[in-house]
């Protein structure tokens, strides 16, 4: 996470603890993060819906070179993440890189996502875990 | 009517002892004197500078520093497609009457921190509601793309290789790319895996650059005209897109362009292969292979000047030219103008005259396509 | 030729809740709805959030949170000056046919992290490599100026104290202004000092803001044509101004437009008061008042609705307004558009049929002015 | 000072350790900092020059809304100074703000600028303090 202002640590925490996206009701569509306008009919009637915890892997990449917030627990297992309704890339966590496969099923747990060194602001958020 | 009558480049490297001005002038100064005199406007076009070497209204300073006095100035900010944007602005001032003469200066800076940290600061090219918020680069989504390809078309690693060797092959004779040595395909599966199945050779290296452009309504001596520039936005993410091997706002770009103009012929075209699997979706979109077919058409030197294709990224492209973020596409117009203009100098698409710049931030959440031709 | 066919504004504030793009939406989205369909671009106008939201290539993830699926998109960074920049390369995309709808959004965000830091992310609008080397900031510079000008023109601090409280009392109309409460000029002399002589009545507050203009090739229904905008880069310091209390760069950007135009006539301005002390350098650039002669001008109500002169900021300027960096000059055109109009909903300024905006960056490093003209 | 990367420190050290300008081997005005060209006639042909260490107020203000790097030692006396070459402004240190006059006689001296609390890079540059 970048920009670790405190607004907007507090601003994004909703869809960060919650799977909360919005689903268009012109076409019905559903799209994560939120929006503004729906992305595939651009109308602006939208309602929030919490999206399906559980989705399984489409593809996945295990990343070395991850960035200064996350180079204590490199490599990070990245997964395209099929819900169904939509889809989401996301941190794979509580899995070795030989577990995943594509197909692998997934579900949402809450977790820690990182930390700001300056200001000390503690981010949390969803990562997903293969489902046993 | 915009032509592009003058275009210079420095070296891509760590140029750990420039700051972003001096980068710039060095760009600038090596145009002739003449061609910047009376310059209406200068474009810069600068991205990551924002958190490499942070200064606002940043063309103003440009401008002063260079000694551009009447010159007025603003920054160009589009991440990874920048350049062309600020292109686009050169052929919009020119065409509507607003200048006669505009000076384009692509310069980005990526050395001023360690590695991670610019990482960190490439990421911010993603969605920062989405990908950045949880410290997803651009090397993870490629990874992900790259194995959904491979599996999706049955491609194996190592014909995905041969993309990257080609670019090594082709900066060997530019003295501006960065990585100017060759390598095998096999090296590339060999080397350090950065977000696998991609390792290190399939992706571009951190460098500063600096290109500039003179822009001008007269044709005399000019080295190409810009006959087109188009764009589209995309899906901010790869999960909203129908198809992520698609790249829908590359091809809504291309369309554009093909509706406007009867492109017969595209002799030479420099394209943002920021990863291997950029560059192979990217030719798939401008349909110059089949889906899925497109790592073949490299391995077997579709794309060279020996090829039956057009020749694509003679430079030695992102990954061995360099890609200093929002310098880049002025890098890519520089080159595909002197190659019509027939002076790049390094390796020469012979005759030349028609070529094409595709630039893409991301995976496609903003394209853009700017067409050249050579001056009668 | 190109006109205002719509403008929208939010009320300037701390807006904690709300990301920019929400803010760009909340302005957009007050346009009428088809204002905003076939839109071509996108410019989008914003500086300062490069620092504290940081998005590279903002405007396309701007477009897609709009919904605006067919625009291109591109972001405009000059500092303070941004917002009249955009609206420059909207005038130029319109005027040479490369667009026949172009959206404007200004937005930026000041208050994602505390006043220490946001004043150090502001100072960045000066030269890094001098002033904000040294963590110089703008009141800095404009407290030099403000003593240099009591000294040189023998000028008190009472009399340069109407300004801000001319400042409240227009914004007091205002809904969109973060300021809507009167102050005395002696008030202003006893409020906090933050650069002395400066005091904290004396500048700006800290908010976030977002304008929109829809700017279009057909004059139906249109609020105001932009018939110029005119522009020039300055000194990148006060140090290396022959004279600090000239804004040279304004003084040669109106020059550039008078020249173009026979301006007989400005019924409104709006121009940039960071500081009291830039609210009357730019009055006596634009010569309209004497050298050392402005502010008691100004205390003797020249330019209010019932003087002599043209009304100078009835919106109640960045003083009273706010002055969200990237997108202030977006709100002054949308407020002199709004006046030409007569639909603006503050202090009204009878009969407006001409007006100009006035932005600065910093103290002069880059100036512009937007000469709007009723559509008959 | 904002950007302190190691390489935009290590940059500007010579500039900021010495008063090292430019004079325009054209028009002969002197300017500082360095630039790739003169502001004053845009001649290229430039050659750095020491610049003199002592000069006067022509203004000053003493700020006491200082940014966050500068907090501990608001408020700040920052003088527009005049070097009979060119002019700067820098912090005046040694002084009370009731000492400081336009006219006032300053020379240069080396001290301490800031800290980056992150990377921990000490800024070292020049400011000026009255003579006695
Ligand atoms: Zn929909
Ligand atoms: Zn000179």
């Amino acid at each position: 996470m970048l920009s670790k202002s405190p607004p907007v640590v507090w601003r994004s925490r909703i869809y960060r603890y919650r799977l909360i996206g919005c689903k268009c009701k012109n076409c019905g569509r559903v799209h994560y993060p939120p929006a503004s306008a729906c992305p595939y009919c651009s109308s602006r009637d939208l309602e929030e819906v919490e999206l399906p915890r559980v989705g399984k892997v489409l593809s996945y990449s295990i990343v070395y070179a991850v960035d200064s917030d996350a180079r204590e627990r490199s490599p990070v297992i990245l997964g395209l993440i099929d819900l169904g309704v939509t889809r989401i890339i996301a941190e794979i966590t509580d899995a070795n890189p030989e577990d995943i496969k594509i197909g692998s099923q997934l579900e949402a747990v809450f977790r820690r996502i990182g930390e700001d060194g300056e200001t000390g602001v503690i981010i949390y958020g969803l990562k997903f875990r293969p489902v046993i | 009517m915009a032509y592009i009558t003058g275009a210079s480049m420095i070296n891509i490297d760590r140029h750990y002892d420039k700051s972003i001005r001096r980068l710039a002038s060095d760009a600038v100064f090596k145009l002739d004197s003449s061609s910047v005199e009376n310059v209406d406007y200068v474009i810069v076009a600068s991205s990551i500078s924002y958190l490499q070497e942070p200064q606002l209204d940043l063309a103003s300073y440009i401008a002063s520093a260079l000694g551009l006095r009447n010159a007025r100035a603003f920054n160009v900010e589009a991440g990874e497609v920048s350049g062309a944007t600020a292109v686009l602005m050169a052929k919009s001032l020119v065409d509507s009457r607003l200048a006669s003469k505009v000076l384009v200066v692509g310069v980005d800076k990526l050395s001023n921190y360690p590695s991670a940290v610019t990482y960190k600061h490439i990421s911010l090219l993603n969605d920062s509601e989405s990908e950045s918020l949880y410290s997803i680069g651009l090397g993870g989504i490629a990874g992900i793309l790259m194995r959904l390809y491979m599996e999706t078309y049955k491609v194996d690693r190592l014909t995905l290789a041969y993309w990257p060797a080609l670019m090594h092959s082709n900066a060997k004779l530019n003295p501006y790319a960065m990585l100017r040595f060759t390598i095998t395909p096999e090296k590339v599966l060999d080397a350090m895996p950065i977000a696998d199945p991609i390792t290190l050779l399939d992706t571009f290296p951190i460098g500063d650059g600096a290109a500039a452009l003179v822009v001008e309504s007269k044709p005399r001596d000019a080295l190409a005209e810009i006959v087109a520039v188009e764009s589209a936005v995309g899906y901010p993410s790869i999960t909203l897109s129908p198809d992520p091997l698609r790249i829908d706002s590359l091809e809504l770009a291309y369309s554009r362009l093909t509706e406007k103009l009867d492109l017969k012929r595209i002799d030479v075209i420099e394209l943002h292969d920021s990863y291997t699997i950029s560059a192979i979706l990217q030719l798939e979109s401008l349909r110059l292979a089949e889906r899925g077919k497109a790592a073949e058409a490299v391995a077997n030197g579709y794309f060279t000047v020996n090829g039956d294709g057009p020749v694509v990224n003679p430079s030695g492209g992102l990954k061995a030219r360099g890609h200093p973020i929002g310098a880049t596409s002025v890098y890519q117009v520089a080159e595909v103008a002197s190659q019509i203009a027939g002076i790049f100098p390094g390796l020469k698409v012979p005759d030349a005259k028609s070529g094409l710049v595709v630039s893409v931030n991301g995976f496609g959440s903003n394209s853009y396509v700017v067409y050249l031709r050579g001056v009668e």
